[in-house]
This record gives structure tokens, sequence and C-alpha cells, in this order.
């Protein structure tokens, strides 16, 4: 029986048409073999727009659909959908890209037309050959992995986890928090970031649908939507997480002093710690390098005192494989290095310090227990402010890390409060982007900070004047007075930029997921699906796709969370059907497919002599279709055939 | 009459990386010859040797293979087969006297959108250089 | 014509990266001698762009770049400043906008006349021809530290020239006036 | 010990005239270190700023000249004052990233029958001898110690920018490393990267003293005995205008004002005549007879 096909090409307003001539186009497609009706219209995808394929379907009869317009990833699924509510099978339906790869990349209409018509030509004769296929139904895990556990992770974490799902949490720390816990106050609120943060981390912990696996890292991340496996990696704490009740005299009886991480290195934490008094969880963990049992082999002072015998040095690293049906990252970003912009003398000016270390020296349970104190203890009488360290920089990074300027501001008020210091602001352009930005900085020009618009060039310690002696020099331009200023202070805060965690690499990899230019995870659409990827089930949420504030963060949290669950509420997932297919009686035997695959769904069967493949295992690369050399391996929906027809066509 | 010569490029691009770093290169309105006629597979390592030849066969002057970076291929590594695969193609076209610069395999990421668009126009211009391949005479040449 | 001096200036290579300046200034505050400038490196951009040509090729401040090249090194958007202020420079004197009392532009002449003629400098004949022409009377001024410099046989007077010299002129007579700011040059003659 | 890698030299203009102290010096320590360096046939003056800022085709014209000269001799190309290193490079990377630069320079060498592929590196003395000869070879010669000479390693700007291929173009360490390796102590010294004024000293007088007082200054308050320069534009506005920044100021600055290789020489136990010292404005003796084990 001969197809019945109908081709429309859509205007996308004037998105295709300004340089593509679909009428022309229709016509031209019209007169192509089997196509029964073919139109051009001006938005496809709107309601009218599949009506008017809907009504063709039943009045004419259509057997198969060809709609030109934009990328598959856009409307794809749309139409699919369009067709098959029609009494067509939705793979009966072929979609040809004329916008994104044919009218947005020339103003040749000439040209873009000739264009269109050849790839509308190639996906009719594709359609012809395109075979009904049923989507299979998997069921969805409802278990959720969410890796990271910052404000992001923790937000994510409780959504899921109250909604009655189980949520498997993992931290590469000893605790939860991530940076937030590390601030002291937050902007523009200036609300105590503790105070807000604690709470969730304690429900994180007694949460029981959560299990926290902290200290822990994915080592391995396989299957796909609602199936997958994650590997696990726990890192020995040499603590006991059942028995320990975090009492603490283990960390007070500790001999041995070593630099705190969590303090930026400004203060001290014992070999055996938890990074600072509200950890989640409260267990302790030793540290390897610093312990005197491990380094010297005798001490083990903690395991005397611990009351619960919780202390076991024996203990070994785990790997844990876990199945869940979807995972969100929330793994964060690193501070830019301020070391790496010499001329600012971080690392050899003592008094030039980063954001965070001076997040930890206001902080109250902080090294100075909140004190904002110079190297010499005593308090500083200017300090100075300096924004896009390490960002909107050609040299490093060339984004603009979107907190710094609202951070600054913060820091700025947080001197004026805790100090008689004058205090002096370096930027470049002040962007106040967000609800209540803009009446911080107002409050923060009232409170008279001097703000220069200029950025820094120097920091230098040789004075050229008397009264610069001992102090730091900052030398910028004021580009409103358009005049060059060295201006001498005590104290110089530099606020660092955001920049992606130096593992990103490992995580994109084990998770198949793509980055972004700038080195942060790639989101599937930047508006319309920020917290999804391109890889089903997976989705992205705060700081490790892309700079973030913490109201962002914890909105992309909630965001990532809702789809999460909306995907375990489906209960099932359609996998697109497009895998291979093994014709066993063509099948010589060669063993060379079931090498190839990567996902090992082929095995060799011995008894029958052919390979066998596992169709739920199969993801529908096409490796083993390409190299098997008698032909007996198809991909459904990419068929030879099917693929032949259309490079034939595009090619002639 | 060279310079009216617009060379006719068949493009295999995995769905990934490469036809996404196209559809990015035209949502952000970058400008290329629309030279290049998209065929979307899932994976580079899906394209068959014959689907090339098949192309150039039937009068296209070039094809552009278009995959994710090493290590980034959403199926492990089928790039890697494809490159492999790529080597042994470009022998034997080269055996067939066709010039290596009309075939080409690029690694581009969904991010990339400039890459792809100056990688389209710079084989655009190779191509227009050499001119139109003559599939039938290469043959006859061999036989 | 600005638009021919800006396309002009986009010409030389990085030229074009002054139209991503943002105008953050640290090409000013990095420049040991803006302090003596009538206009900071970066004002001189703003008027670049604002095609205030006038006032970019009569200030001083072209002629007070040491070429440290601090300012090109430390630029976040990667502009090449003080190649900027070489192509300035250039249009300054061709185009005869250079300040007349200017000392800097003098010396440079004089020292490409001398290797145009040489091949070489010889820094004596450079620096007397130079106090000649700027400040006769210095000139005797600075006899102490030059007959000083002579006794220490650090002054020799006669300038070497390179044998290649004849066809070093012949290459350079191949692009007398083919530069890559020709398109600058036309206009102002037209 | 085998030969190191040969090179071409290239003296450069001033080395040439005011400073041939610093080419004298130069080449006696090269020699004792067998680092090999046949002076460039015929080169010719690189240009400099000032020739870049009368006209810029020639101006690499002329560097590609010695460019062309040096590929003929199918070696590395070594020079000792850093605006050659400067100006020299810079025609190198621009012919190279610059297609139509190329071309047009290109034609203009076949007038002379040159040609230039860019195959040649210009490499500075200083880095030469830090890098390729190397700390052992250099102390294994030592014979007469500095005994903690406190030197001020004084780099300038055109050895590391704007190309800081070879060191830090804000804070180098090489010379201060070579320094200790002589037996000297090298101060620190935050100005070490920062601009003498060069040119300025001739057409912006009262510019380039200031700039150079901080720098003698800089010295003096860390305790620096004298200064070691490796570009001699520096080392004359430092050392040669040292009474000039004293009048102007009224400053009362003696800080000798030595060339590495001047300091590498002496610690080699060549003698000071062999090595150009004595030559200078600002005298040493006092200080080296104070220091040194040998006097000669």
């Amino acid at each position: 029986m001969t197809e019945k096909i109908g081709v429309y090409v859509c205007h996308c307003g004037t998105n295709i048409a300004r340089t593509v001539d679909c009428k022309s186009v229709a016509e031209y497609a019209s007169h192509l073999p089997n196509v029964a009706i073919a139109r051009d219209y001006q938005y496809t995808c709107s309601d009218p727009g599949q009506e008017m394929i809907r009504k063709d379907i039943r009045e004419l009869g259509l057997t198969r659909v060809v709609v030109a317009s934009c990328s598959p990833l856009m409307h794809e699924s749309t139409f699919r959908r369009t067709v098959s509510s029609a009494g067509v099978n939705p793979f009966l339906f072929q979609m040809a890209n004329i916008r994104e790869q044919c009218s947005w990349i020339t103003n040749d209409r000439e040209l873009a037309t000739e264009r269109a018509k050849a790839i509308v030509t190639g996906a009719v004769t594709r359609v012809n050959y395109n075979e009904p296929l049923e989507v299979k139904k998997v069921p969805v895990n409802p278990d959720v992995l969410v890796v990271g556990g910052g404000i992001t992770g923790i937000e994510a974490a409780l959504q899921i986890a109250d909604s009655g799902r189980k949520v498997w949490l993992v931290e590469k720390e000893p605790t939860i928090g991530g940076y937030m816990a590390r601030f002291d106050k937050t902007f523009p609120t200036l609300d105590c970031a503790a105070c807000i943060l604690t709470p969730k981390m304690v429900s994180v912990g007694q949460h029981q649908n959560i299990e926290l696996l902290s200290y822990s890292d994915v080592i391995g991340f396989s299957g796909y939507v609602g199936n997958f496996t994650a590997k696990i990696r726990r890192r020995p704490r040499y603590v006991d997480e059942e028995k320990c009740n975090g009492c603490g005299l283990c960390e007070e009886k500790c001999p041995l002093k070593a630099p705190s991480e969590f303090d930026s290195g400004l203060g001290k934490r014992k070999a055996i710690y938890r990074p600072f008094p509200q950890a989640v969880p409260g267990t302790p963990v030793i540290d390897k390098e610093h312990c005197l049992y491990f380094t010297k082999g005798a001490c083990r002072v903690c395991e005397k005192f611990c009351p619960k015998g919780a202390i076991d040095f024996e203990q070994k690293e785990r790997v844990m494989e876990i199945p869940v049906g979807t995972a969100i990252i929330a793994t964060g970003f690193d501070l830019f290095d301020a070391g790496k912009i010499k001329e600012y003398g971080y690392g050899r000016l003592p008094n030039v310090i980063t954001s965070l270390e001076f997040e930890r020296l206001t902080h109250a349970s902080g090294p100075t227990a909140g004190k904002i104190l110079m190297k010499n203890g005593k308090p500083p009488e200017t300090v100075a402010i300096i924004h896009c360290v390490g960002s909107r920089d050609h040299n490093y990074n060339e984004y603009c890390s979107r907190v710094c300027c609202m951070y600054s501001l913060k820091t700025a008020h947080l001197v004026h409060e805790k100090t008689e210091a004058k205090v002096y602001e370096f930027y470049i352009d002040m962007r106040a982007f967000g609800k209540g930005y803009e009446e911080f900085y107002k409050r923060l020009l009232e409170e008279d900070v001097a703000f220069v618009r200029g950025r820094v060039a120097e920091i230098t310690d040789v004075a050229q004047i008397p009264s610069e002696k001992g102090k730091l020099v900052v030398v910028a331009e004021d580009t409103l007075l358009g005049m060059v200023r060295r201006i001498p202070v005590d104290m110089v805060v530099l606020s660092v930029g955001l920049q992606p965690r130096n593992d990103a690499l490992d995580v994109a990899h084990t998770f198949s997921i793509s980055r972004s230019r700038d080195g942060f995870f790639l989101e599937k659409h930047p508006k319309l699906a920020p917290v999804s990827t391109a890889a089903d089930g997976i989705f992205v949420a705060g700081a490790c796709q892309g700079p973030k504030d913490i109201p962002d963060s914890v909105a992309q949290g909630g965001a990532a969370a809702a789809n999460v669950l909306s995907l375990i509420d489906r209960k099932e997932v359609e996998l697109e059907p497009s895998i291979a297919i093994i014709d066993e009686d063509a099948c010589s035997g060669c063993k060379i497919c079931p090498s190839l695959c990567p996902y090992h769904a082929i095995e060799f069967d011995e008894k029958k002599q052919v390979a066998v493949l596992t169709a739920a295992v199969c993801k529908g690369c096409g490796v083993c279709v390409a190299a098997c050399p008698s032909g007996a391996i198809e991909q459904q929906n990419f068929t030879n055939r099917q693929l032949l027809a259309e490079v034939e066509a595009v090619s002639a | 009459m060279q310079g009216k010569f617009e060379p006719k490029i068949v493009g295999f691009l995995c769905r990934w990386c490469a036809y996404t770093g196209a559809d990015l290169a035209g949502t952000s309105r970058m400008k290329y010859p629309p030279n290049v006629n998209p065929v979307r597979v899932n994976c580079t390592g899906r394209i068959d040797p014959t689907l090339v030849l098949k192309a150039l066969q039937n009068g296209a002057d070039g094809v552009l293979i278009g995959g994710c970076h090493p290590g980034d291929c959403h199926y492990t590594n089928g790039n890697m087969k494809t490159l492999r695969r790529f080597k042994l193609l470009q022998n034997m076209l080269n055996q067939f006297g066709i010039e290596k610069e009309r075939v080409r395999l690029e690694w581009v990421s969904a991010s990339e959108g400039e890459r792809y668009a100056r990688t389209v126009e710079s084989m655009t211009e190779e191509i227009r250089k050499l001119g139109p391949l003559n599939w039938k005479r290469m043959v006859e040449v061999i036989a | 014509m600005t638009d021919t001096f800006l396309e002009d200036i986009y010409s030389i290579p990085g030229g074009e990266k002054i139209k991503e300046c943002i105008q953050c200034g640290t090409c000013s505050a990095s420049c040991p001698t803006s302090y003596a400038m009538d206009y900071t490196p970066r004002e001189v951009i703003a008027a670049l762009r604002a095609g205030l040509l006038d006032r970019v090729l009569k200030t001083n401040t072209i002629w007070l770049c040491a070429s440290c090249y601090y300012c090109t090194v430390r630029c976040p958007s990667g502009v090449k400043l003080t190649d900027v202020m070489y192509e300035l420079k250039r249009l300054a004197v061709e185009f005869g906008y250079a300040e007349k009392r200017a000392k800097a532009p003098v010396v440079s002449k004089l020292f490409v006349d001398l290797v145009d003629k040489n091949g070489r400098i010889d820094e004596v004949s450079l620096v007397s021809k130079f106090m000649l022409k700027t400040n006769p009377f210095g000139f005797f001024g600075m006899m102490p530290r030059a007959w000083k410099l002579f006794r220490r046989g650090r002054m020799p007077l006669k300038p070497h020239r390179i044998e290649g010299i004849e066809e070093l002129k012949k290459c350079a007579s191949t692009i007398e006036v083919t530069g890559l700011h020709a398109a600058a040059r036309k206009t102002v003659e037209a | 010990m085998e030969t190191q890698s040969k090179f071409s030299y290239y003296p450069g203009c001033s080395v040439e005239g005011m400073n041939k102290a610093y080419d004298k010096s130069a080449r006696v320590v090269c020699d004792a270190l067998k680092v090999d360096l046949a002076e460039l046939n015929d080169w010719n003056c690189c240009g400099a700023s000032a020739y870049m800022s009368i006209r810029e085709l020639r101006a690499h014209l002329i560097s590609a000249r010695n460019l062309a000269l040096a590929e003929k001799e199918r070696k590395d190309l070594v020079v000792v004052c850093p605006a050659c290193l400067n100006t020299l490079t810079k025609t190198n990377h621009y012919m190279a990233e610059n297609p139509q630069l190329k071309k047009t320079i290109g034609t203009a060498l076949k007038a002379a029958d040159l040609q230039y592929f860019g195959s040649v590196k210009v490499r500075h003395l200083l880095e030469v001898i830090v890098n390729d000869v190397g700390e052992n070879e250099i102390k294994a010669r030592i014979k007469n110690s500095l005994k903690d000479l406190k030197v001020a390693p004084y780099y300038g700007c055109q050895l590391t920018r704007p190309f800081g291929e070879v060191d830090d173009p804000e804070f180098p360490t090489m010379l201060d490393n070579l320094l200790t390796w002589i037996g000297a102590k090298p101060v620190n010294y935050p100005l070490k990267a920062k601009c003498c004024g060069g040119m300025l000293m001739m057409t912006k007088e009262d510019v380039g003293l200031s700039l150079t007082k901080n720098l003698l200054e800089c010295a003096k308050e860390n305790g620096a005995e004298c200064i070691a320069t490796i570009c001699p534009l520096c080392h004359m506005n430092l050392e040669c205008y040292q009474d000039n920044v004293n009048k102007h100021f009224g400053t009362d600055y003696h800080i000798p004002v030595l060339y590495f290789t001047q300091l590498i020489g002496l610690a080699f136990g060549f003698s000071r005549k062999s090595l150009g010292i004595d030559d200078e404005l600002t005298p040493s003796k006092p200080l080296l007879e104070k220091h040194l084990e040998v006097i000669r």
C-alpha cells in the first residue's frame, strides 16, 4: 500500500520565513513521491497548527508526517504526540530542522531556501522507510541520589525526602553544609548563615528518608533513566558512626593540632575532629596525615577516652552499590586561587586576605571569635575591598562570578559594623540585580563606604611617600576622576570569584553530562530546562552549573527536586526504542560486537553460536550496527535503509 | 565559475555533542555557509563507512562527521571507535584519489557552537577550492 | 576620517581588542608614567572610541609610554595597549599631530634616520644630534658626563655601518608606503 | 665537560657603544661556561621602541632581517639586551600569527635574497645560563665567593613582558636564583621588574629620573650593596644617571651597578679589567675590595 505523507513547513513567525521561502519549500515538497499534502504554516507547534495536522490525518488518511521547523531537540516529542493522538504511530513522524541549522545561520535567502528543500527531501524520503515502534516503558526506581551536601543539595534532599521518597545524600567532606556553613552573615538581609542553615542540616541528619553518606565519593554511575546504579566509595573515618554519640571527648583529649580547613587555615583543629561544632553528622573523623598513631604508631588517646568504644583504627574503605532512579548533581564550586594574581600579593603580603578568610575572621565561632584583626592582632584602621578578583578577566575567568559585588558590600558592612575602620571598595561595575540588592547598595552608600570605580592594578608595600610607610598601598585609577590613586590601607580583602570544582571533569564523565565552555555543567536549556541535562534522569542544581548566590541555589535545589518527583510520580518512563536488534539467522557468530558494546548488552550464545542482545541494557549507540560485517544488526529508528534513504536524498 | 560552485556537504552529527553544538550556533545566530545537510545519529559510532561512501557516490562533495570530544562520548567511547574506522576510510578514499579534505572528523561539544560554525566555514572553503567531486570519474579510474 | 583611524587601530595585530575595553583603568594604574600624562591610557581608549582624534593624537600620553608592557599583561580584556600606543605615535607623527615641543618624536625620527643610514645605532651621534636639536645648552650641560664616559672608553666616535645596508634599503623600499595604515594615509592625503 | 649547544650571538647596538663592558663580560663568562656564542654576521639594529614608533612594517622588517640571518646559521639567537629580545620576539610572534604581515615582510626580504620561515627562537643570555647551563655547572666554577654580597636583582621590563615565556611577568626569580648560585645574597626587591624609565631619560628627564630614583631608593631600603642588571639601558639609567638623580632629588646614592655577567665573572675569578669593571661612573671598586677574597 502506498504511503500518504503530510508535509508541514513552519514559518516559526519570521524565524524561518525571513530567510527561507516556506511557501516554495512546501510547493516543492508537494511534488515529492508519496506526498499527499504539503502546507506552510505560521506556528505549527501552536494548538491550531497541531489540530491542522490531526485534521489532515483524519480527513486525508495520512499515514506518515514530516514537520519542517525547529530542532528535534525542541519539538520532536510535541509532534510525535500530535500524530499519535490522531492514530499514527509516533515513529512514522520525521522532523526536518530548517531553523537552527538552516534559516538562522545565513542571510542568503536563496541558499537557505535551497538547503531547506534538501533537508525536507531527506526527511520525506526517510519517513517512507520509518517503521512503527512500540515505546518500551520501564518502572522508575523511586530512590534518589543527591551528590553534594551544600545548601543546594540539602534543599533538594529535604524536598524529596519530605514527599516520602528515599534520598541518598553523598558528601565529600566529613560534614554537610558546604560553603554556607563557613559564612557569617548573608546578603542582603544580613541574617546569620548558621541560624538559617544549621536547622536544615539537623533535619537532614535526622530525616528518616535521608541516608547521609558523608566523607564519601561517587566513583561510578551506570544504567538508564529510572534504573541507575551508583557506586559509592566510603572513606574510613576511623570512628564508627553507629556507636559514636558525638560527645567530643576525643577531640578534647587529642594531643595533636593541625590547621583547620574549615577556618581556611587561620585556626587550628585536632587530628581527630569535627570541622565545626554543629557538624552533621556529629561523628568526628581522624585525619590520617596528622594523627600520631598513624604517623608515629603511638598515642590512641582518643580510643582510651571514648566512652562508646567508637574509635576503630582498623576501619577500611568500603564501596557500596546503590540502585536509584534519578540523580541530582549539586557539587558546587571552587574559589578562584588569589595567589595567581601576583600583583595583588596574596601569600606574599600578610594582611591581604580572601573574602572567605574574612568570613572566618568575622564569624563568631571563627579563629578570632568574630573580631576583625590583622596578623599583628590589632584591628585595622583602613580596609580595602577589591571586586572581580579572577573574574571578568581574560587571563583567568572571563565570566562574571555574580555574587562578589553583593558579598563585597556585605564585607564592607561587617567591617563598618565591627570596627572603626574606614572602608574603601574598588569595583569595575556594581551589579546589584536581585531583590533587595540595589537597596542594600544604597544602604552601604549611606554607611559612607568610599567607593572607587576602578580595577585595582596592584597592591604594594613599597612606600613612595611617608604616609604610605608600613601600609599596603592599593593602586587603582579612579575612573570617575580620571586620576590614579594610591590608597594606603591596613588590610585588603580580595573578593575572589567562583569557578568549576577541580574535579568537575571527572564528575561530568562519571554521569556522562556535558560542560559549557567555562567548565561548569551544561544544562539542557538555559531558560526552559535550567536544571535538566541532556541525560534523562540526571539533573544539575546550584553553583556547579554556574555561579549562583544562596537564593538562586536554593531555588534550583527545589526545582531539581520537583523535576525528580514528577519523574518518580510518573511511575514509569518511556525509553527511546532506538535500540539494536540482532537477526540471529543472519549472525555469522564472528564475535566482533560483544567486545564493542560499552554496556555489555551483547553476549555470545555458545550453544546457538550467535550474538544475543539484552534489550533493557542497550542504550542505542549503534556501534555494533556499524561494525557488524554480515549486516545482522539493525538499530531501530536508525536502520540502514532509513539512513541510506536520507543520505541519498540530501546528497543528490 | 568556481565562485559559483556551492559545495554539498553531508554532516553526520551525534545528537549529544555535535548536533546540539550546531543548534547552539544557530540559536546564537552565528553566520556560516549553509552548505551542510545535517543527518542526526545517536552516536558517531553508528556511522557505517558505507553511509559516507553512499553520500559521496550520490553527489555530495564532502562529508563532515561531528562527534563528542575524546572522553566526552555519551556512550563512553563510540567516538574513539569512529576515529579508528575513520582512519581506514581515509586510506581507502585516498586510493580512490579522493582528497582527504573532503571527509572530516571533528570533535564539537554541545557548547561549541562557534567551533562548529568555523569548522563548516573552513571545510566549505576548502572544498570550494577543490571543486566538485566527480565520483564516477574517480571510480572509473580505479576500474 | 575618524572611522578610518579606528579601522586602522583595529588593523594592527590584536588591535580590534580595544572594542572590548571595559574602562576599568587597570592600564592607567599599572602605568609608571601616567601621573605625568594629560590623559590616562584608559581615557585615551575612551577618546579613541568617541572619535576625539585631536585629543588622542595631541596628548603627551602616547609619548610618555616607556613600553614597560604592564598594561598589556594586566589588561583583563586582552588589549595590547602598548602596541596601540605605538600605532598612535605613528599616526601622530605621520599626520603632524605630534606636539611640536615633544622630544620623543624627535629622537625617534633621528633613530630611524640613523638606522636607515647605517643599519645600526651609535648612541654618540644619536645623543649629540638629539641634544643639539632639542636643547643646545643642555648639550654643554651634559659635557662633563660625556667626558667621563669618553675617558672610560665608553664613547666610541666612529659609527659602524653594516655591509648589507644597501640591500636593507632595497627591502625597505618595497614597503615604503604599503603600511597596514595605508588606508588612513590615503584619506588624509585626499 | 661537553660543549653546550651553539648559538648565534646578537650583541645589539648599545653594547657596541656605551656598554661594551656588558658584551665583554658576557663573552668571557660564556667562554668559561662553554656556551658557544658566534656573533651573527652583519646583524643590524633591532629597531627598539623608537623605530616601532615611526614605522611599523619597517620595524618588523629590520628585526626580520636578523632572524633571517640567524635562520641561515640554523641556530637560535642569543641576545643580552632585553629590548632586542622583546623587539625580535615580537616580530617573530606577529609574523607567525599574522599572515598578512608575514607576506609583506617576506616579499621585502626577497629583495635581499633573504627569507624567514620562523624557525629561530630568540633567547636572553640570562635565561640560557640559568636554564641550559644550570646550577651545578655554575657552582663548579666558583673560584672567588662573593661572600654574601647583598645584591638587588633588577630585571626591568622586557625580559618577561609582554610575553612572559621565560619567567613570571610580575615577580621573576631567575636572576635571584643565579645570584645565590654564585654566592651572593639577593635582597628582597619588590620593584625588581618595574620600569626604569628607559628612553624617557632622554626625552622626559624628570620622569625618567623619578622612576630611576624609586629603584635606587628601594634597593637601598632593602639593604642592597649593589644592583645587578641584565639590560644596557637600565644599566645606563641606574648607573650613569645616579649623579643626576642625586642632584635632582637632593639624595645621596652611591650604589654600584653591575651586569649579572660581571658578577658571574668575578665569582669565577676573572680580573675586573677583563670584565670591563671600573669603567663605571659609580665606582664599584671599594665595595668589591671589601667583599672579594681575591681582587684583581
